[in-house]
């Protein structure tokens, strides 16, 4: 695979207090598809628009499928975006739309129809192709939007949250038509959202933004298991974050005093004896001991909230010295557990060292 | 930091038309702004004609100004008949922005388009229509008369931009003030009239400016009363003095200050 | 004790000599200025109770007194109206069925006007408002009065009871002289204007009016009375019909035909007066003469407007009929 | 009570008066005035005196004329506002500017352009100074020309603030996807922005048409000899010709008129605005 | 507890064609919060309106308290709502927008200021009194909003889809507090929503409604785990839909045939044997079957698709007919599994009786 987009060094200030994008590097490679995750105002409008030349970087070089197009206007560019609020022509019917860039490419009529019909036909939609944007439901909107960027059979397909307009149910649909799609048309995608599941669940890799920077790029399953940060592992699902103290740490394991007790975990640098630091694990690699059952790192607790929410089940436990951890479970096959445990009920957790993160410093979330 | 122009060729063509753009702006200014130039010199200008080039400087129109009792008179009308239009058409057109905005009922449309139709329909016809009633009634033409036409002129600028206002206001705000108690008529003063307050504000100080401008329509429906264009239009029979250019003069500046007046209150609605 | 609201011409009631009035009568005076003799009509159409006095000229007058919007004038209550000329006291304008309804009070002639510095041999036929040599420079009057003038271009001396075809060929005159027109004035002072900038060298003109502003901007025309002679006019005092304030009125009707009514507008629109004892007492013998207030000859030789009655109907067409081409 | 006054204002000072002037344009005139008759002599004399056919033509013209004069200067203009003026404090100050000159007297601010246009005024002299021209030329009041110059002069803020609302009211967004689908600037103007402003466009060319159709100030300021306009016959026959009837059956045909361009460019509108912007 | 809300046959007409709500009749407890769930345009925010008193409905009755209320305007009755779009007085403070209803109602300056302080004190925002709106962020409106209700103290608090408008992060929070605060207040609550999470997470009831008619109502669990038709089943999580024929039904038990094999499974009313059905399972119901291991119902097939969501894994399992079936784990400790399976690697699923659902007829979801 060959690098299809690259970006050396992009910033852009829209002022000088105003940092829209701070020096990042990012390389593309051709066909895959990558997501830009943040929370909002972190940048990842300005970088996608910077790639699809709508604005001008103050700095750094983009470069797309080797060709230095720093410069060039978006209409010069071979990549197609796909906006937030879909940006359809209200004044074209559906079928003007999808051929709007191809008209400017000279194609004959014919050929322009065909196209269409086929790019239509892909999103399912071509029925559709009399009707004016305004006549169709968000989903479909979505839909002709990206059937009109597709049609162009650009090499790179920027899409600014696609799917943030729509309705849970069909945001989860989508996700998964917009990866087959992915997958037949074989476009580099690139994608900006805020939704963590999104990221996680679209993507090979992800590219978690912070302040105008990157905070951490790979595959999802990689962010989601070794957050570099504890900002992402806050921002990348739920996180119980239990500030401590360092015991010792001999080689790539460290004793952590937590609160509540002490934990120990696998970590790639040495910690410092004595040093602060915050220890994380996720509610769904806590798990319940049995009674009488041991593990290496175990938590006492009372339970203090019990959320209910469809897939699985969520304890809040409270430890000793008021702070909470929660647990998730999913129940997957509700005969065979035990009786969902009431409110002030004792219990013992267990965490896995290697699934315990260990940040340094303290952290507020 | 600077980005660094030469390293963009496609950035000339955009200097190109940014400066073609330019110049068109700037010209359009001129085209605007220099006969009211042309106007104000002749008001300083010591001769009595309004004919090109300038002579000499004088305030005198100035002083002529506040001593032609006919022409102060003029301008008081003119005040009178603005604001007596503005406020009527305020009390007409508010009301009637309202019902076309929340009450739905039969012939809406029709109302609609008649409450707006005297904004494209010429001066001259309202006034016609009014002075063929006004003489069918005997009713005698006096400023009064020309307040009711002008309200009636008017009314829809005010329709229109009040209306333009309660459309861009969201429907959940009055709901939620009957949602916290509020009847009708007080989440009207509490909620809608401060949130359309501006629009308001800005209609009739349209109004205002329109109706003191206003000739077509005075021109058939007053009585012997002058307002300050009629005056000027019958002067202009006499034979126009920079007198006239001395009250337009005047009326520039002040309208100069409500311009920066109405922009520094919009500003301030904004950081509200 | 009351107050007069007049409709009429500008310089008629001029405060150089209605203040004096004011003052001695008690009577406050309120004028209203019309721009031409079709005001008066519409201005009173719609409803009574505003205008006390009117001063509409003689082809007016009787469209007045047929609308019946003015009414008989007590002659006894003027005390001068023995001294009007008898010309003007006997014209059918401002009677109606033995009664006066108007008091003569000023008059003049409808005359032309060059510039002189734009002549060589200064013009004395209304055909040289025709001369193609003058093309863009020249102005004529935006009333049915044109008409008249290009009636008698065409020898159709009878010019306020023109036929038909008369009126046709007035018309066709007109249309050929189009080109040549800069602006039709409706106004003195657009006429006045009009010479001051140097737009138009040849027009018609209000006798003594507009010569005299532009005198007084230092620009040099002369008045002509064209071989083909020239209109006369004369305006009346009338008074409204059921006007409350009847005693300042006559007051006031009084007032202008003294001495102090007859001179104040003479010097301030240099027009001729219609009562030659008031003239005689307060004018210079040079400004007498040149008003030609003792010159009965050039009254006579004026084509005095008349009231037009059905026909008008036929003239203002025909002049529209030019204007809209 | 909302609907109450409203309505009841609509009855008496439009309805009624609406209803006299059709009334009036069935009567007949007849020395001195006119009398109540219900003849279509009024219509059949506007129609075939071919002077008031000529008119209206006339003024047809000119009010095209304004509109597009106005048009050609004020769309450029707020297009650079909203789209191309980066300092959101000039684009107010610009906008204002355009507005202002409303609040100046009508009258002056046409009678000013004799002083610019006139043998001897402003323009002449300047031409003259620069030496493009060696005598003042009169080619440029008095006439057609300096009707539609002024007519545009005074009418183009009505021409700016529509267009410039519609193109307000075009999303960003559209005009980057016109150029990320690779149009450059020109045709997504053409394919784009252009025929989502036809809303403003319309509503700004009928008011700057209808405005200077019902105009007779014009005329009389800076017209020549054929610059006779609609409103001038109208006036005239309310005034000098003292023919109300006639003058009210004018009257209605330009009601007429200004019913169908109004409906017309509602139609626009309307189509623009299921355009959905 | 009392009923609090009772709906009689409400019924809403906007016109002959479009029927808003259909014939609904419901019961609301008092301190009860109950969710009304569905799709856009299925008649929530009708009824919720209805209730508000922003509606009148075209035929039926409405009581607050016992007392009927279906003609009283809005500003007559005990509820408040808090708006989508939270319609906070723009030219008020966040004080003076949180006192508003209490100006209303004539209560002296002194006593509105404490309410207002109680208020903001709860929601957590009295540093921002003085503010305007506009210079909140989104999820500080919707407290302010919430205060705003609140601060009356309404019997009930109808609440119109109050987080959509916020991002998933924040909703997520905002879920767990606004079920806070309803425990603290006691006040009832109803609240419509079209996110099924945020149904299950924080209602003890919901309500699905399907083309302005109720399609079944609820504690969440019992709406998930017994939905009562495939609409409810669908919209509800996700369900694997496997068209089939019942072959025999024997009290409680019900034997199907799928295209892919067999399955058993717990019904509540007998099904007649040959009939055409629909089963359908939870994807975390179904679990991987280890090499040797048997249960009841086994299904086998080969991995088409593998989807990570971070909180675990999803496997699309192609069956010999090439219907999909999919699987959900959460992985509560990865290195304890096997590693994930790749695709094409045949693979032996199971779901236990009492996890399948079966519905009449053919069911496309
Ligand atoms: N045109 C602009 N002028 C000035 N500042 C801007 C502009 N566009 C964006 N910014 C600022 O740049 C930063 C990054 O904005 P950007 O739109 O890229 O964020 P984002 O990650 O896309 O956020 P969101 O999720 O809200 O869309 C923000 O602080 C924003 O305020
Ligand atoms: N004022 C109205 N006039 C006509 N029809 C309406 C009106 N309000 C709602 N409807 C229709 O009634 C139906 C139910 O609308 P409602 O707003 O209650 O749906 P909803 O479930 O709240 O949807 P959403 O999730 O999109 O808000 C829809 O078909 C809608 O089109
Ligand atoms: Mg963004
Ligand atoms: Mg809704």
């Amino acid at each position: 695979m060959a690098a299809i987009i690259e970006l050396e060094n992009i910033s852009k200030h829209y002022s000088p207090t105003i940092i829209g994008v701070d020096n990042v590097s990012l390389t593309v490679e051709d066909g895959e598809f990558v997501t830009l995750l943040g929370p909002s105002g972190c940048g990842k409008s300005t970088l996608l628009r910077m790639i699809g030349g709508f604005e001008t970087p103050t700095h750094g070089t983009i470069r797309l499928a080797d060709k230095d197009v720093t410069w060039d206007p978006p209409y010069k560019r071979e990549v197609n975006m796909v906006f937030q609020d879909y940006a359809l022509f209200p004044h074209m019917t559906v079928g003007e739309n999808v051929g709007y860039g191809l008209k400017v490419k000279g194609l004959g009529r014919l050929e322009i129809e065909t196209k269409v019909h086929d790019a239509l036909k892909l999103v399912g939609l071509f029925d559709k192709v009399k009707l004016r944007p305004q006549q169709l439901s968000g989903g479909q909107r979505q839909r002709i939007a990206l059937a009109r960027a597709i049609v162009r059979e650009p090499k790179v397909l920027l899409l600014d949250e696609p799917l943030s307009a729509l309705d849970a149910k069909l945001r989860e649909q989508m996700q998964i038509e917009m990866k087959h799609l992915h997958e037949k048309v074989g476009i580099t995608f690139v994608m900006v959202t805020h939704d963590q599941t999104e990221a996680l669940v679209m993507s090979d890799r992800v590219v978690v933004m912070e302040k105008g920077r990157i905070a951490q790029q790979g595959r999802p399953q990689e962010l989601y298991d070794h957050p570099a940060s504890p900002y992402v592992a806050n921002f990348i699902g739920t996180t119980n974050f239990l500030p401590g103290r360092v015991i010792r740490c001999t080689g790539e394991r460290a004793e952590i005093e937590i609160g509540g007790g002490r934990l120990s975990a696998i970590v790639d640098a040495p910690l410092v004896a004595g040093s602060t630091v915050t220890a994380g694990c996720r509610p769904e690699k806590v798990r319940l001991l049995a009674e009488g059952e041991t593990a290496e790192n175990v938590l006492e607790g009372r339970v203090a909230e019990v959320i209910y929410y469809g897939l699985g089940l969520r304890l809040a436990v409270e430890l000793a010295d008021g702070s909470r951890v929660y647990t998730d479970s999913l129940l997957p096959d509700r005969l065979a557990l035990s009786p969902v445990p009431p409110l002030g009920q004792s219990l013992r957790l267990a965490v896995e060292p290697h699934n315990v993160f260990v940040f340094e410093g303290e952290v507020t979330p | 930091m600077a980005q660094s122009p030469n390293r963009a060729p496609g950035l000339v063509s955009r200097y190109g038309a940014d400066t073609a753009f330019m110049t068109f702006v700037a010209a359009l200014m001129a085209f605007l702004y220099i006969p009211i130039w042309v106007l104000i010199a002749f008001s300083f200008n010591d001769s009595r004609s309004l004919t090109w080039p300038l002579s000499g400087f004088t305030l005198d129109w100035y002083v002529k100004l506040a001593s032609n009792g006919d022409l102060l008179a003029a301008i008081r009308n003119s005040f009178y008949v603005a604001t007596g239009a503005t406020i009527l058409t305020l009390c007409v057109g508010v009301p009637a922005a309202l019902a076309l905005h929340k009450v739905n009922f039969p012939g809406k449309t029709v109302f609609r388009r008649l409450i707006l139709l005297p904004i494209t329909l010429p001066g001259i016809v309202t006034g016609i229509s009014m002075l063929n009633m006004f003489k069918l009634i005997g009713f005698p033409l006096s400023l009064e008369t020309v307040i009711l036409g002008h309200a009636t002129a008017l009314l829809g600028v005010v329709v229109t931009q009040v209306y333009a206002r309660l459309q861009r206001l969201p429907k959940s705000l009055e709901e939620a003030a009957f949602d916290l108690g509020a009847s009708p008529w007080r989440s009207f003063v509490d909620i809608t009239l401060p949130n359309i307050r501006t629009a308001i504000v800005g209609a009739g100080m349209l109004s205002f400016v329109l109706s003191f401008d206003e000739i077509p329509v005075t021109f058939f429906l007053t009585g012997r009363d002058n307002t300050l264009p009629m005056y000027i239009y019958s002067t202009l029979r006499r034979g126009v003095t920079p007198e006239i250019n001395a009250v337009g003069t005047i009326i520039v500046l002040l309208s100069l200050v409500l311009i920066v007046v109405s922009v520094v209150s919009t500003r301030d609605t904004k950081q509200k | 004790e009351g107050t007069l609201n007049v409709l009429t011409w500008e310089g008629y009631a001029d405060s150089s000599f209605i203040s004096k009035f004011e003052e001695e009568s008690g009577c406050k005076v309120n004028a209203t200025y019309v721009g031409s003799n079709d005001d008066f009509a519409p201005k009173l159409m719609s409803g009574g109770g505003v205008y006390d006095l009117i001063t509409p000229s003689i082809d007016t007058t009787k469209l007045m007194i047929d609308l019946d919007f003015v009414e008989p004038l007590d002659t006894a209550k003027i005390s001068e109206w023995n001294n009007i000329y008898k010309k003007f006291r006997d014209l059918d304008g401002i009677q109606k069925d033995g009664e006066y309804y108007g008091m003569p009070y000023v008059w003049g002639a409808i005359a032309f006007m060059y510039r002189d510095d734009a002549f060589t041999t200064p013009p004395t036929s209304i055909a040289d408002l025709w001369n193609p040599a003058l093309k863009g420079k020249v102005a004529l009057w935006d009333d049915k009065s044109s008409i008249y003038v290009a009636a008698r271009l065409n020898g159709d001396m009878d010019i306020y009871n023109l036929t038909d075809e008369q009126i046709a060929a007035a018309q066709k005159k007109l249309l050929e002289q189009k080109p040549l027109i800069r602006k039709y004035w409706a106004t003195a002072g657009e006429l006045v204007d009009l010479y001051k900038a140097g737009e138009v060298v040849i027009s018609n003109t209000w006798a003594g009016y507009q010569s005299g502003m532009l005198k007084a901007e230092g620009i040099k025309v002369t008045e002509f009375i064209p071989k083909e002679g020239a209109e006369g006019w004369m305006d009346s005092w009338m008074v409204v019909k059921g006007t409350p304030n009847k005693e300042c009125a006559y007051k006031f009707l009084n007032m202008q035909l003294s001495p102090l009514g007859q001179c104040g507008v003479a010097n301030i629109n240099g027009y001729s007066v219609a009562d030659p004892v008031s003239a005689k007492a307060c004018m210079t013998p040079e400004q007498f003469t040149s008003l030609h207030q003792d010159d009965p000859a050039y009254l006579d030789s004026l084509m005095v407007w008349q009231p037009l009655g059905d026909r008008f109907e036929a003239y203002t067409n025909a002049w529209n009929a030019v204007k809209a081409q | 009570m909302v609907l109450g006054i409203p309505l009841l204002w609509i009855a008496l000072f439009m309805l009624l008066p609406y209803g006299i002037i059709v009334t009036f344009s069935f009567w007949v005139k007849k020395y001195p005035t006119f009398v109540p008759a219900f003849q279509f002599g009024n219509y059949v004399t506007l129609f075939t005196d071919p002077q008031y056919v000529l008119v209206l033509l006339r003024t047809l013209k000119i009010s095209v004329l304004v509109s597009v004069a106005s048009l050609l200067l004020a769309y450029p203009f707020a297009y650079w506002l909203v789209f191309r003026c980066r300092s959101a404090k000039l684009r107010t100050w610009l906008y204002m500017a355009v507005i202002a000159p409303l609040w100046v007297s009508y009258l002056l601010r046409a009678y000013v352009w004799k002083t610019i246009l006139g043998t001897e005024g402003v323009l002449n002299s300047f031409l003259k100074s620069i030496g493009l021209i060696d005598e003042p030329s009169s080619i440029f009041l008095y006439n057609q020309f300096a009707m539609v110059v002024t007519l545009t002069y005074i009418f183009i803020p009505f021409m700016v603030m529509p267009i410039y609302t519609a193109l307000e009211k075009i999303p960003a967004n559209l005009t980057e996807a016109a150029a990320d689908l690779g149009m450059g600037p020109w045709r997504s103007f053409w394919t784009v922005t252009l025929p989502l402003s036809a809303p403003g466009i319309a509503a700004g060319a009928t008011l700057t048409f209808c405005l200077s159709f019902g105009d007779f100030i014009a005329p009389f300021l800076v017209g020549g000899p054929d610059g006779n306009l609609i409103a001038n016959v109208i006036a005239t026959q309310f005034g000098a010709a003292l023919n109300w009837p006639l003058g009210s059956a004018l009257a209605i045909v330009m009601l007429v008129v200004v019913l169908t361009i109004v409906s017309l460019s509602d139609r626009m509108e309307r189509k623009g605005a299921t355009g959905g912007i």
